[in-house]
């Protein structure tokens, strides 16, 4: 009979800090659908990892980098997680993408009391103990992309279409809440299922609709699919924008220039962004993966969050999971999206909106953007209007 | 001898189950073997009604889901308290819990859904479906689509059943907390138990007029109805019981995984099922359950080993077993012959068209029927 | 009213399109029986020939129609090795062929990853696809409306091929009775062959058509092949006419619901409207009775 | 007891296969059935069997034998064989033995293992001559082995009607001899109805004959009645014959 | 024309023929008699390469053939009426007959067996069996053979059709441009066809004779139990 529910985890770390390296663990889909994406986040978590041992690792110690494949599937994550915990015993693990990869491991990361940088823009209403969220929350994408419509495109009614899970759901009830409170209206929300890539009936009903713009939380595959219907159905940027949040530098080529080009996203890091921190880290990438490879925000803050952890640490002097939760306040780093900082009560991190265009040769060019980095709200609380 | 031959296997395999693995596995690598057990008991099922009964079952990922959720519907409710709401509910839904959930915040209930109702879905499918004599070709992509059918209606009802996500996030299991690694334990040598129990169960199913019967039904279904016996029945027979299997499989998964989600229930998930029982030997006795412990091993290593390339082994292993070792591992061991692993067609009218057997290839079957009596 | 006429048609496109996937699967499964998994992989290579082609030929206007032809013969090839390599053995035993042809879809996935790297590929349209052609007052995107012209014409060619030549006849003989056919002089080998080498190139054409629709990533082909099952079954296994029917049936179906419904809903509900259909209809659209047991 | 066919009827999408045939079939003599190569013997006896739909009536102990299923049917005590030998390839020919000796088994006996042979199994297994075969798997069956064990498959279940479709087709003359016998031996309780081209065969031990020609009754009575009656000879003997 | 020499084979691990030879002679007819189980269809198979022939060499016209497929031995002017009215049943009896006929030959064919004449349209698998037997053996002889192997062709056939097919066989043969190997266990039939017998008992043959009446008599007494 071992310990009955409401008995408190007492879990012993096991990271070796004695020897002159710290193992880390990568944590992304190499394969399966998520693949497509994934794998640039680990390209970058490497180039990171490269350059960080390249000047003399992290307290003086080399990172030795596990690599697990999470096979986008969230049952695998949760295992790979474990094993990277229990049997690698690494000091801290990045990576995942999808929410359901995340949801898999908190409870991985909060029982083993490990640690996680997750790097992507997600639907927030989260903030975990021992997770640090890298990528932007709710309040800096999917509200400031509503701003921007709002004040730049004067929209008065919208169109939400959506792959069917849970990020797309969440930002959509927020999107509808912000809606009401500032008439503007919805004309329909679509969900198609993930990697669905049959969108005859739902473009009609765009059409149909004749919203002023459609904002689009598809996943993957299916934005190809829906461009491709959009545009064949002779509906165009300028009479009917898109903005979209899941579509970054690395999936425009897959759904087509001709097919995305005037349409709008929304994140907070763009290739195209003109800092000398982004250009070194934009030709290191390039370097690194040959000259077609793009940069995207994911990237970036999977980038950042090597760096990060790294500032963490050394402030905290420790590789200790609770050490470095409680440095972590206010440690920041000048990232290529622009210096970034730690928020050590909801473990996000400050970051500028950026509202991009897509450009005739498939990059995006920033054509609107919060003045100042923004505080990370997950919960939400600063908005009246919300009520979850 | 070779009677017992079989129950050797199973003392073995028990041993190793029972003894071996908890003395040398850390936690970690005990964890993962409690969780292809999980696997390895469906395995038996499916090894009851694809090896001896010839239907290829395509889709137990349904019934493996049904388990798996109820069985993390019930731990979610229990977590959340009386009268509670599941923290993904108050995140995604209206914060109230659906109708169809209360009953399952008795774990009493829990357990009689977890047995009951696959049985259900699994009789009225197999009722419908092999008393309009739907077999062979058109059984498999049936059962196929319908476990598609699941993952999907699963991944559309986030507020509910959390969509993509599943449900995880369990803290207890029937009041034991599962953070504790005493209570993990636990859970392995549950599910190693029921795995050997269902093993056993199996051997005498094997053994009964039934188990013939079965094997008749695959040879040659229509001529049964003229020995007395309506076909249709054995095989739901089987059916039932392999989804029941599979049921409690998947129950267990989720305490020992901590998670459930619709990819562990899909069409991939249904055919990786498949996989084990093919390697092992799906007419043999132990052959499915050692083989589903086997995959699941090797998946886990080679993953870990190749990051990424891993589905270049899993698409070998399909390969190169099916085609040179019909009849499984348990063929190399000469415990079944390979006409038992021709089985699995033999019943399922040997083509869409239902060409009379035996004439399709016929030499080639009776062939190997003829190296099953050598064999003997 | 011009709610339901735009239905009728995506219907009707989607329909097509789900023609075109299970076309080569009426061949490979249903006249020679092969449950073949790898069907859907063999579109991936359909769709990723079209990206090389496009590649290579400048003119996009041209590389669509030099990608079909090549998309039939890659999809073919790859066919006839899958046949000669590991099939050929397997005759015997039909519902193991979904297995192996499984895993062979595993290793073409990764093979496909690693070749063309996981990210999707984009293949331009031709110019002369652009845009929409406005029929009954509802503007029908040129390239559904190509896909539709296509899968008809494959039909046509199927329909000429198994009607004027001998190899239909022959086809049926071989799969019927092996042994027989071989003693009546026909070389079942050859026939297996030319049977898989057809039924797999339509797969590739219908992959070098997906990329006017969809994306060309790696997992293409798993998002198709349990539809394709679908429709061949409904149709009724090995008639080509039901095969048509389903399809279409099927496209509109989906388009009906899922202009009422969620789209996952929708596929979920066509999904049992078939189960509840081969309650009907045990041996699909078309069936036929034997009068042999077993 | 007696197996009353009335005014049966079998239509295949069209085509007129049995068309209104009326039999008396008695036990205690061994009923012969005759005919051209289509002339619908088989489909009597399916639909007798469940296995063709007809319409008309079939009574057997107050029961409708075209309104029953297969299965049945069987359980009934109407047994029969099949013109090209169905056996279970795959389970030896003990076991196939065994399972058509089911009939006579409660339904919770098949929770039950098989110990050894069950003596009626055992006893037909002298009978047919298969023994030695018992527990090769039926697939290894010759063509004529497999008639044997079809008719095996019949005796075991012990049927008090018994359908032999061509029964003896593939024999040699000496099998044919020992099968006639046996059909002897086992007629007088039962109703026995053979299938047969081999005249011979008919003439040595028909008690009755019925000639079917194009699904109806074309003549009826001893083998050398039907021997003289020109039409007959005209549509199936021959004139040589 | 056909020629076994000394073939041993059987089936996987079973071996069933055991160093059997047999000549049929161009233009002769050879009936081959056993019990049941005796190998004859093994035998027959093994010439016609369904089986394979573990050791010893089947020759056609001279030309080892052994290691051919069915399909080229037919090619090369063979043609297998197989034992169980088999045929390909999801096909029409014309389709049936097409396989391997034109129009002109299926005619002829019609002509010799009519009861075909009303079945063309109708599957395969529907036929009465014996219809089946009946297009069998049109189907083989469309295929113009030079040696026909036929494995108890008589087998549910009625009486004056049985006459009618003994009567083409005698015929072709007669004419010197058909052999003939005859699996029969309809002992006149047998010898009335052929002119030469062989007897098989398990997997040997056992005793060879001219054909004609006074082998009937050796042949009951071999065939005896
Ligand atoms: N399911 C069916 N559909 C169409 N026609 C059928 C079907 N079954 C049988 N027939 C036809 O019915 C007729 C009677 O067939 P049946 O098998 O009863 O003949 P039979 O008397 O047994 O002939 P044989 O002596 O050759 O066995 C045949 O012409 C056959 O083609
Ligand atoms: N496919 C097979 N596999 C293994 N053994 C077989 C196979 N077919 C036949 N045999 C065995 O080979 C022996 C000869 O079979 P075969 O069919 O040649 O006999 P046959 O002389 O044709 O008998 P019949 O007159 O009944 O047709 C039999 O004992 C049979 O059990
Ligand atoms: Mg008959
Ligand atoms: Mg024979």
């Amino acid at each position: 009979g071992g310990a009955k529910t409401g008995d408190t985890a007492t879990s012993e770390s096991c990271v070796d800090t004695s020897g002159d390296t710290i193992k880390i663990g990568f944590l992304n889909s190499l394969s399966g659908t998520m693949a497509i994406s994934e794998t640039t986040v680990f390209k970058s978590l490497s180039m990171a990892a490269k350059e960080i041992n390249a000047d003399g690792g992290v307290l003086g110690k080399k990172l030795e980098i596990v690599s697990e494949d999470g096979q986008s599937e969230p049952t695998v994550f949760a295992e790979k997680a474990t094993k990277l915990i229990q049997d690698d015993c690494v000091a801290a693990v990045f990576g995942g993408w999808t929410s359901s990869s995340r949801k898999a491991m908190l409870p991985v990361f909060e029982g083993n009391d490990a640690l996680l940088f997750y790097p992507v823009q997600y639907e927030g209403l989260e903030s975990s103990h021992n997770i640090f969220y890298t990528g932007a929350t709710t309040n800096q994408q999917i509200i400031p992309a509503l701003d921007f419509l709002k004040q730049e495109k004067k929209i008065k009614s919208i169109f939400l279409v959506g792959s069917d899970y849970v990020f797309p759901r969440t930002a959509n009830k927020i999107i509808k809440q912000y809606a009401a409170a500032n008439g503007i209206k919805v004309l329909g929300e679509e969900y198609q299922p993930l990697g669905s890539t049959d969108f005859g009936t739902v473009v009609d009903k765009v059409k149909a609709a004749g919203a002023d713009a459609v904002f689009n939380t598809l996943n993957g595959d299916s934005n190809v699919a829906f461009f491709k219907e959009y545009k064949g159905k002779g509906l165009t940027a300028s009479a009917m924008p898109v903005l979209s949040v899941s579509i970054a530098e690395e999936e425009v080529p897959g759904v087509g220039v001709g097919n995305l080009e005037g349409q709008y996203t929304a994140w907070n890091y763009y290739q195209t962004i003109d800092s000398p921190t982004n250009q070194k880290f934009v030709t290191d990438f390039k370097a690194a993966n040959g000259a077609k490879a793009v940069t995207s925000d994911p990237m970036e803050a999977a980038y950042t969050s090597l760096y990060l952890w790294k500032g963490m640490v050394e402030k905290a002097d420790s590789f200790d999971v609770e050490d470095v939760i409680d440095a972590s306040d206010g440690v920041s780093y000048d990232a290529p999206e622009g210096t970034v900082e730690v928020d050590g009560e909801n473990h996000h991190i400050a970051k500028t909106a950026l509202i991009g265009q897509v450009n005739s040769e498939g990059l995006i060019d920033t054509v609107w953007s919060s003045d100042k980095p923004i505080e990370p709200d997950p919960y939400l609380k600063s908005y009246d209007w919300w009520k979850n | 001898m070779k009677k017992l031959y079989p129950y050797v296997g199973w003392l073995l395999l028990a041993i190793g189950l029972l003894v071996l693995a908890p003395a040398v596995l850390s936690d970690f690598r005990l964890g993962l073997l409690a969780k292809y057990c999980c696997y390895a008991i469906a395995a038996v099922g499916i090894g009851l009604a694809w090896g001896r009964g010839g239907m290829l079952v395509l889709g137990q990922g349904l019934y493996f889901g049904i388990g798996a959720y109820a069985m993390a519907m019930h731990l979610k409710l229990a977590d959340a308290g009386p009268g509670g709401v599941p923290d993904f509910m108050a995140l995604y839904g209206d914060a109230a819990v659906p109708g169809w959930w209360e009953p399952l915040r008795s774990g009493a209930l829990a357990v009689v859904v977890i047995l009951v109702l696959p049985a259900l879905v699994a009789g009225l499918l197999g009722l419908a479906v092999f008393k309009r004599r739907i077999k062979g070709a058109y059984f498999a992509i049936l059962s196929q689509a319908l476990a598609a059918a699941f993952a999907i209606l699963l991944v559309g009802q986030v507020k509910t059943t959390g969509g993509a996500n599943g449900l995880n996030n369990f803290q207890g299991f029937f009041g034991y907390a599962l953070f504790d690694p005493a209570n993990k334990r636990m859970l392995y040598f549950l599910a190693a138990g029921i795995l050997l129990v269902s093993i056993l169960a199996m051997a005498w199913l094997y053994r009964t007029r039934f188990g013939e019967l079965l094997v008749a039904v695959r040879d040659g279904e229509e001529r049964v109805r003229f020995l007395g016996t309506d076909p249709a029945n054995v095989k739901l027979a089987a059916y039932v019981i392999a989804a029941v299997l599979a049921s409690i499989g998947g129950a267990l998964f989720v305490p020992i995984a901590g998670i459930v989600s619709p990819d562990d229930v899909g069409v991939v998930a249904s055919i990786g099922l498949l996989a084990g029982v093919a390697l092992g030997g799906r007419a043999s006795l132990l052959g499915p359950a050692v083989g589903a412990l086997l995959v699941g091993y090797a998946e886990t290593t080679l993953s870990e080993a190749f990051p990424g390339s891993w589905s270049y082994f899993q698409g070998a292993l399909f390969v190169l077993v099916i085609l040179l070792l019909p009849g499984g591992l348990a063929q190399l061991l000469g415990l079944v012959g390979r006409a038992n692993a021709h089985r699995g067609d033999s019943a399922s009218d040997h083509s869409p068209r239902g060409v009379p057997r035996g004439k399709r290839g016929e030499t080639e079957v009776s062939r190997s029927a003829s190296e099953e009596a050598a064999a003997r | 009213m011009d709610a339901l006429l735009a239905q009728v048609f995506t219907g009707i496109s989607a329909g097509a399109v789900l023609l075109l996937i299970a076309l080569g699967l009426t061949l490979t499964f249903g006249q020679m029986g092969v449950i073949n998994m790898a069907h859907g992989e063999f579109i991936m290579a359909g769709a990723y020939t079209a990206y090389v082609v496009s590649t290579i030929v400048a003119s996009t206007e041209l590389s669509l129609l030099i990608a079909l032809p090549a998309g039939f013969v890659i999809g073919g090839l790859l066919g006839l090795a899958l046949e000669a390599s590991v099939l050929r053995w397997m005759y015997a035993r039909p519902l193991d062929t979904l297995l192996v042809t499984y895993g062979v879809g595993l290793v073409l996935q990764q093979v496909a990853r690693d070749i063309f790297g996981a990210p999707a590929k984009e293949v331009p349209a031709p110019g002369w696809l652009d845009g929409s052609i406005p029929i009954l007052g509802y503007d029908f995107p040129l390239t559904r409306l190509f896909i539709i012209v296509l899968a008809g014409l494959c039909v046509a060619a199927l329909l000429a091929v198994l009607r004027f030549t001998a190899l239909g006849r022959e086809i049926r003989a071989t799969v019927g009775n092996r042994d027989l056919a071989e003693t009546i002089g026909i070389s079942t080998r050859r026939t297996d062959q030319a049977t898989f080498f057809i039924g797999s190139g339509l797969a590739g054409v219908a992959g070098v058509a997906l990329t006017l629709l969809g994306s060309t990533g790696p997992n293409l082909g798993t998002s198709y092949i349990v539809q394709a099952f679908l429709v061949v079954v409904v149709g009724g296994i090995g008639h080509l006419k039901g095969t048509i029917v389903a399809a279409l049936g099927i496209g509109l179906l989906q388009a009906f619901l899922a202009h009422a419904l969620t789209g996952s809903v929708a596929q979920v509900i066509v999904f049992l409207a078939i189960v509840a259909f081969l309650q009907l209809r045990p041996q699909g659209i078309l069936s036929v009775r034997t009068r042999s047991l077993a | 007891m007696t197996l009353t066919v009335n005014d049966l009827r079998v239509e295949f999408d069209g085509f007129v296969a049995i068309d209104g045939v009326s039999l008396t079939l008695e036990p205690g003599r061994l009923h012969f059935l005759i005919g051209p190569n289509g002339a619908g013997k088989t489909t009597l006896v399916d639909a007798l069997t469940g296995l063709a739909k007809g319409s008309g009536e079939a009574r057997y102990r107050t029961r409708d034998l075209l309104a029953l299923a297969s299965h049945r049917i069987t359980r009934l005590g109407v047994g029969r064989t099949f013109q090209t030998a169905t056996v279970f390839e795959e389970l030896s020919v003990l076991q196939n033995l065994d399972i058509a000796a089911g009939v006579h088994r409660a339904r919770w006996r098949l929770m039950l293992p098989r110990r050894g042979t069950p003596e009626q199994v055992a006893e037909v297994l002298e009978t047919v001559g298969l023994t030695d075969l018992a527990e090769k798997p039926a697939g290894v069956l010759s063509h004529g082995q497999k008639q044997w064990l079809e008719i095996g498959m019949l005796l075991v279940q012990d049927s008090s009607v018994m359908l032999l479709d061509e029964p003896v087709a593939g024999m040699s003359a000496e099998e044919r001899e020992e099968t006639g016998e046996l059909l002897r031996r086992i007629s007088p309780e039962r109703t026995v109805v053979v299938i047969e081209h081999d005249m011979d065969f008919v003439r040595r031990f028909a008690d009755v004959v019925t000639v079917l020609h194009a699904g109806k009754v074309i003549a009826e009575g001893t083998a050398a009645e039907i021997r003289e009656d020109a039409e007959v000879q005209r549509v199936y003997l021959g004139e040589d014959a | 024309m056909l020629k076994i020499e000394s073939v041993t084979g059987g089936y996987g691990r079973t071996t069933v023929l055991h160093d059997v030879s047999l000549e049929v002679p161009a233009g002769a007819a050879v009936a081959l008699m056993g019990h049941n189980g005796a190998g004859k269809t093994t035998l027959l198979k093994a010439a016609v390469g369904l089986v394979r022939a573990k050791s010893g060499r089947v020759l056609l016209d001279g030309e080892d053939v052994t290691a051919l497929r069915p399909s080229a031995r037919v090619k090369r002017g063979l043609g297998y009426v197989p034992q169980g009215q088999q045929s390909f049943g999801d096909m029409t009896t014309l389709e049936n007959l097409q396989l391997v006929g034109d129009r002109a030959g299926i005619s002829e064919m019609l002509d010799l067996f009519p009861a075909l004449k009303d079945l063309l349209g109708r599957r395969a698998g529907l036929l009465s069996g014996g219809q089946r037997q009946q297009l069998s053996i049109a189907r083989t002889l469309l295929t113009r053979p030079r040696l026909l192997i036929l494995d108890e062709p008589t087998e549910g056939i009625q009486p004056n059709v049985v006459a009618e097919i003994e009567r083409v066989i005698s015929e072709l043969t007669g004419r010197g441009d058909l052999s003939v190997l005859l699996v029969e266990q309809h002992v006149g039939f047998a010898l009335r066809t052929a002119s030469a017998y062989y007897i098989l008992e398990s997997g040997r043959i056992t005793a060879s004779g001219e054909g004609g009446s006074e082998a009937r008599e050796h042949v009951r007494s071999q065939l005896a139990v």
